[in-house]
């Protein structure tokens, strides 16, 4: 840990000399050096690459994508980055705008951005689309599929490697997605309604049958007002929905109003649990992981709304 | 629902989450209109904005510390960053002897680039529920519920109570901070327990209103109030009013559309109750002081021409006609604003005749000869050195009418033993009367 | 034919906020004296400086200097502002301080030269600070200070001075410095414009006097104008005892510094 | 070229351009004018957005300009017509103008490319990444190109008109007795700010801007005699805050901008430090006229 400051200071001053120079020795058999943005996207890389990549993620658990703070550490990390791959569709606010226009420059992969813009949900008018596609699992699959060829046109030699493992990827988000669509069928139909602080679950609704509504717009940094809450409020007593959810990504708060409004409206609503949206869990536990996360995501809804 | 179905609906209040925000939004502008005057007045308007800011470090400090996002502990460590910013100020002005605007700069920056150190600190240790610690200094007002209610409730209760307890040492301090201390008045000790006042605004409006516009709803309700009064009591009264209002209207906005947020609407309603009140206030206002100016700067240009006219007439008779011309001969005036000044004393009937060639009617007559009289009684009490109080004079000034009113001409003349010329020989006209008034 | 009043104004009208503080002046003073403006405190003698100079506006009435308007005769004029107007913890040498009012001088591109540095050496020399002309001004006394700020006005090389309360928290020496370089000013046909606040010194220090409460209400040479019922004219019933009593000891020729100032001259 | 080199190159620029500005801002006792525009330029992103429906950066960057132009004229307005406090005038100056952006900004809510935060915060650690280009020649990052313009623009300035701003900061009613038109440098003065603030807030982020504008123009001011030394010497404590603020961000691993505050930060309280024990050192043979202002 010292070590590792002592060594990034030491960088630092040789930069600041003007001895700049320290090229990264390009060794032949050298794992490819992959930063992505969110936890998510290099789960996914470390799936297809194995042990024939290196991956970093930028953003850690509990960290809103969009307003992400880019620290001294992060510049050498991208610095030294054979690969970017981000998400796109302005997920990473300020941040996404910089990397596509570094797209000139380096190698650069949005996942988002790679899909066909059919498959997207669009937000306006203007071409904008909700990022938040790792929720619909087949949708994640194709952005996988394409991430599979970038990574095999980068490193053609592990070709066969990377295929291997992108099958097997491949084939638990398969898995995973088939058993989402199942149970989520067996929710009573009153019930497939989710409702979160901000719209993080729109392909999660749309690929399994469920409706979402939040009380926020895509964007964490918009400010929702009464009406909105007044609109969720109506929907969620109309239906009957037995409970509500707070998001890893929102201060709590905002959803605990809802709730507190409809108790003191008469219409108690139990509050579901956290679920994982813009961030996963922390490094080291099932939620640190993609599969653990949705998972932990499809247990939360099934025990909140069976 | 249409938006006179929401109207109604609102001011039902049967919603609870409404009844809430517009409580609580009432309350958090009472009490931030009421410590904010003392912040203005104090001339520190930005010092909201910058205890704002600097609550950012103590919010990150609380979380690493105790790694919770309790709220308690969060506001907490706020409180304790706004107290070391408000303390760091007073070493940097005091001590230091910076320039005020210039340690709020220095601290606001440095306490925000603390906090953001932090924040990129701890988003890279493995932490888990650190996700909002940022949010908290965005505003989000419709999240307000029954809790933070008591919460707001005791602490505006508590402001005022304070506020009713001191208010006597408080405006001694604030007015004249010298005398205070040469009273004896512990005036750190109570400049301490305003900051702490402030602090405590400050902290329990971040999380409903934001950075930038708690410092709105500390200041903006202020300036306001102190367009509209010169006096501390009104002064917090008005600001505390409008703070209520804004908060209302806020609620209310944010109830009849879709993603309104409430904290800027109701900056926007207190910024326009300060334009209204920087247009309309009756002594600082634009409108009724350029109105001042305006009849002021009239009321000196007309009497100038009528007492120029009753010069000319006096010297022929009050039936002459005279010609602008003659007119600029006595008093040199741009030929077009003359004009205009003859055709509103045409208007106010005090000129007979064309605009071309005119004289004094009788009431203009009548008005000429008391300016006249005025005017040659005061020189010819200037000439013979006789006392008469300035101050009547003063008021005299001061008085809409005329420069001198007619009991003071008659005190002039009393005292002068009735003159009949001035120091240049003129005459010096009787007081005129409608009885009197020279007939043609 | 007469020469051209160095400072008029006709029917100068000057209201803050709906107060009039000055109603219809009309006054002419002369080149080549010492003037005083007299009146009590919120007279309005500030006020007619600052309006004549254009720094606020007036209601009605306009001021001509040397029968000019004001930009036509800016580098006649100089003006010196009240102590406390001036920011004295700016990072400035006296010598620098000086060389301020050569810049009206100067086109804004334009460097000062060797003339402009002789020319605030020798206005440093008239006020007897050029053993200062290194020294920061935040680190001055009062009295240097004013001799700064004087200084500074002589090296705009004016023949019109306004001066806004020269006086105000001086010592003595620097009092006496002051009026000699009235005198020098006069001696050479310059003229001196200063609001006064010490009613004990203005028979020795001024030889014109404009009398000031609101109206003009009196001017012309201190002999004949400067009497004590104008005073109590313009002054009402604030002028107390003391200051009788103080103007007496001086009209007997008898000054002495150790009786109180008079009311008017709390700075 | 490496990117921490660009990087202190921007930095440095951004550092140099605020604290030219800063000085006589501080000076003139309007520094929180930083603070303002700052943040009620938000409200000129947004509408230069709506109106043009682009992000084109010369659209934003104009947009922001002029609205933060528009709130140092009306604060000037404020307190002179209105004899509204100066620092009040700003405040409710540019709390207005920021809530009306956040307002425009919810009313559009669902244009995810707009909103305060990717608007209104540049980041200093991507611009290296962020280049224009000539046709396919790499030109160098757009921050570089941005600064180094605004601080040519300001070293011009100074260069051209160093007396007039001189005699303005010393005193405007000493500027304007010298018949140097006061409003006319005033405004220079507040476009100069606002193309400053805007175009480093672009770059390297708001907080960089109060920070640079108020911190190395104080450090410089305790030991300056003279304005050219307190330029000369708040440029020198950018660079310097600018050099240990890099430091201190690899450090740790943090914000380079806040770390460049918090430098900046350490320098000032350093140079304080040091004039209180110089004046206490030779407080005995010193002689202390001081002005006495209450």
């Amino acid at each position: 840990m010292t070590k590792n400051r002592v060594s990034r200071l030491l960088s630092v001053l040789l930069a600041l000399t003007s001895l700049w120079g320290f090229a990264c020795a390009h060794a032949e058999q050298a794992p490819l050096r992959v930063v992505t943005t969110t936890a998510m996207i290099a789960d996914m890389v470390t799936g297809i690459g194995g042990e024939r990549v290196e991956v970093r993620a930028l953003m850690g658990s509990g960290v809103d994508p969009h307003v992400y703070r880019v620290s001294f550490g992060d510049i050498q990390r991208l610095n030294g980055a054979e690969l970017i791959v981000y998400n796109g569709l302005h997920l990473e606010g300020r941040m996404g705008q910089v990397l596509e226009r570094m797209a000139r420059k380096r190698p650069v992969h949005a996942l988002g951005e790679a899909l066909p813009a059919a498959r997207l949900i669009a937000v306006d008018d203007a071409g904008a689309h909700d990022p938040h596609i790792w929720f619909d699992l087949r949708l994640w699959r194709e952005a996988g599929e394409a991430l599979l060829e970038r990574l095999i046109a980068l490193r053609p030699e592990d070709a066969s490697l990377f295929r291997t493992r992108a099958a097997a990827y491949f084939a638990r988000l398969d898995a995973l997605d088939a058993r989402i669509r199942q149970d989520i069928a067996s929710l009573p139909e009153n019930q497939r309604l989710l409702v979160t602080a901000h719209d993080a679950f729109a392909y999660f609704g749309r690929a399994y049958g469920m409706e979402v509504v939040g009380l926020q717009g895509i964007s964490t940094a918009s400010e929702f007002g009464l009406a909105d809450l007044r609109r969720v409020r109506q929907i969620v007593a109309s239906r009957g929905v037995k409970a509500v959810f707070i998001e890893s990504s929102v201060p709590p708060r905002f959803i605990e109003s809802l709730l507190a409004g409809l108790e003191s409206a008469g219409q108690p609503v139990r509050l579901g649990g956290e679920l994982f949206s813009d961030s996963m869990g922390p490094a080291g536990t099932p939620e640190g992981q993609y599969f653990g996360m949705v998972e932990h995501n499809l247990h939360t809804i099934l025990e909140a709304l069976q | 629902m249409s938006a006179w179905d929401a109207l109604f609906a609102f001011w039902r209040l049967d919603d609870p989450n409404v009844l809430w925000v517009t409580l609580g939004m009432a309350l958090l502008g009472a009490s931030s209109g009421l410590i904010g005057t003392f912040a203005v007045l104090e001339k520190r308007a930005l010092l909201g904005d910058v205890l704002a800011h600097a609550a950012l470090p103590g919010v990150t400090m609380a979380f690493f510390l105790f790694h919770t996002r309790e709220p308690l502990v969060i506001l907490l460590g706020a409180a304790a960053a706004g107290l070391l910013a408000w303390g760091l100020i007073d070493l940097l002005t005091r001590r230091a002897r910076l320039r005020q605007d210039s340690a709020l700069a220095i601290v606001l920056s440095l306490f925000f680039a603390l906090g953001i150190l932090q924040l990129t600190w701890l988003q890279r240790q493995p932490l888990a529920n650190q996700a909002g610690l940022d949010k908290f200094l965005f505003g989000q007002a419709a999240s307000l519920t029954d809790a933070d209610l008591y919460l707001l409730g005791t602490v505006a209760l508590g402001l005022i109570l304070l506020t009713a307890l001191l208010f006597d040492r408080l405006r001694l301090i604030l007015f004249d901070r010298q005398h205070a201390l040469a009273l004896g008045v512990p005036v750190r000790r109570y400049e301490l327990l305003l900051a702490a006042m402030l602090v405590c605004a400050v902290v329990i409006g971040l999380q409903l209103a934001g950075v930038v516009l708690m410092a709105a709803l500390l200041l903006t309700p202020a300036a306001t109030a102190r367009l509209l009064s010169d006096r501390l009591r009104p002064m917090l009264f008005i600001a505390m009013t409008l703070g209520v209002l804004a908060g209302v209207t806020g609620a209310n906005v944010s109830y009849l559309a879709p993603r309104m947020p409430t904290g800027p609407w109701m900056v926007v309603a207190l910024s326009l109750f300060f334009i209204a009140a920087l247009l309309l206030a009756p002594q600082r206002g634009l409108l009724p002081r350029a109105l001042r100016q305006r009849s002021l700067r009239r009321r000196v240009e007309e009497e100038n021409i009528l007492r120029t006219l009753f010069k000319l007439h006096e010297e022929t008779s009050v039936d002459t006609l005279w010609s602008q011309d003659d007119i600029r001969h006595h008093r040199p005036l741009g030929a077009a604003r003359l004009n205009r000044i003859l055709q509103r004393l045409h208007r106010e009937g005090m000129l007979d005749g064309t605009p071309e060639r005119m004289r004094l009617s009788a009431a203009g007559l009548k008005r000429a000869t008391t300016l006249t009289r005025g005017h040659r009684l005061w020189e010819t009490y200037l000439e013979n050195r006789l006392g008469l109080s300035p101050e009547r004079a003063h008021f005299a000034a001061e008085a809409a009418e005329h420069v001198l009113d007619e009991a003071t001409c008659a005190t002039i003349e009393r005292e002068l033993g009735r003159p009949s010329t001035d120091p240049h020989g003129r005459p010096i006209p009787e007081r005129p009367d409608a009885a009197e008034a020279p007939s043609r | 034919m007469t020469p051209a009043p160095a400072l008029s104004l006709r029917d100068l009208t000057v209201s803050y906020q709906e107060t009039p503080v000055l109603w219809d002046v009309t006054l002419d003073l002369p080149t080549g004296c010492n003037i005083a403006i007299i009146g009590p405190n919120g007279a309005g003698k500030s006020s007619l400086l600052k309006a004549a100079m254009g720094f606020i506006p007036a209601a009605v009435g306009e001021a001509r200097f040397f029968g000019e308007p004001l930009d036509r005769v800016r580098a006649r004029v100089a003006y010196v502002p009240q102590r406390s107007e001036v920011d004295w913890d700016y990072p400035i040498s006296v010598e620098e301080t000086v060389m301020l009012g050569r810049y009206g001088g100067l086109r804004w591109w334009q460097r000062p030269g060797a003339a402009d540095r002789e020319e605030v050496a020798r206005a440093l020399e008239k006020v007897g600070m050029s053993d200062f002309a290194r020294r920061q001004i935040s680190q001055l006394s009062g009295g240097q200070q004013q001799r700064v700020f004087l200084a500074r006005a002589l090296a705009q090389g004016a023949d019109l001075y306004l001066l806004d309360e020269p006086f105000a928290g001086v010592d003595m020496a620097t009092e006496r410095a002051i009026v000699a370089l009235f005198n020098a000013i006069r001696a050479r046909g310059g003229t001196v414009i200063a609001v006064h606040h010490d009613l004990s010194t203005v028979a020795d220090y001024f030889d014109h006097v404009a009398l000031i409460n609101q109206r003009l209400i009196a001017a012309g040479p201190t002999e004949t104008v400067y009497t004590l019922d104008n005073l109590r004219h313009t002054y009402g019933g604030r002028l107390g005892l003391l200051t009788d009593i103080g103007r007496r000891v001086t009209e007997a020729g008898l000054n002495d510094e150790a009786l109180p100032p008079p009311p008017g001259n709390a700075a | 070229m490496s990117e921490i080199l660009w990087i202190l190159v921007i930095a440095l620029l951004a550092g140099a351009a605020n604290a030219l500005i800063g000085s006589l801002l501080v000076l003139q006792r309007r520094v929180m004018l930083g603070d303002a525009i700052s943040h009620s330029v938000l409200f000129g992103l947004v509408l230069a957005y709506l109106l043009s429906g682009s992000r084109d950066p010369l659209m934003m960057f104009g947009g922001a300009a002029l609205i933060g132009l528009f709130s140092a004229w009306l604060t000037d307005l404020l307190h002179r017509l209105g004899r509204v406090q100066h620092d009040a005038s700003i405040g409710v100056v540019f709390t207005f103008l920021f809530a009306l952006g956040v307002i425009l900004i919810a009313g559009h809510a669902d244009q995810v490319d707009i909103d305060p935060d990717c608007v209104l915060h540049g980041e200093l650690a991507l611009t290296p990444f962020d280049t224009l280009h000539i046709g396919d020649t790499d030109i160098g990052p757009r921050a570089f190109w941005q600064l180094l313009g605004v601080t040519a623009l300001l070293l011009l300035m100074l260069a051209v008109a160093y007396r007039p701003l001189h005699a303005l900061t010393f005193s405007a009613v000493h500027a304007a007795s010298l018949g140097i038109s006061v409003a006319l440098w005033n405004t220079v003065l507040a476009v100069m700010a606002s193309l400053t603030a805007v175009a480093s807030f672009d770059a390297v982020g708001a907080i960089l801007v109060v920070a640079m504008m108020a911190l190395p123009a104080n450090t410089a001011l305790v030991f300056a005699r003279s304005l050219q030394q307190m330029l000369i010497g708040a440029v020198l404590a950018s660079a310097l805050a600018v050099l240990g603020g890099l430091a201190l961000a690899a450090w740790l691993d943090a914000s380079i901008a806040a770390a460049i505050v918090v430098a900046a930060g350490l320098l000032l309280a350093l140079a304080l430090a040091l004039k209180a024990f110089l004046r206490r050192s030779s407080a005995a043979h010193r002689e202390t006229p001081r002005s006495q202002s209450a």
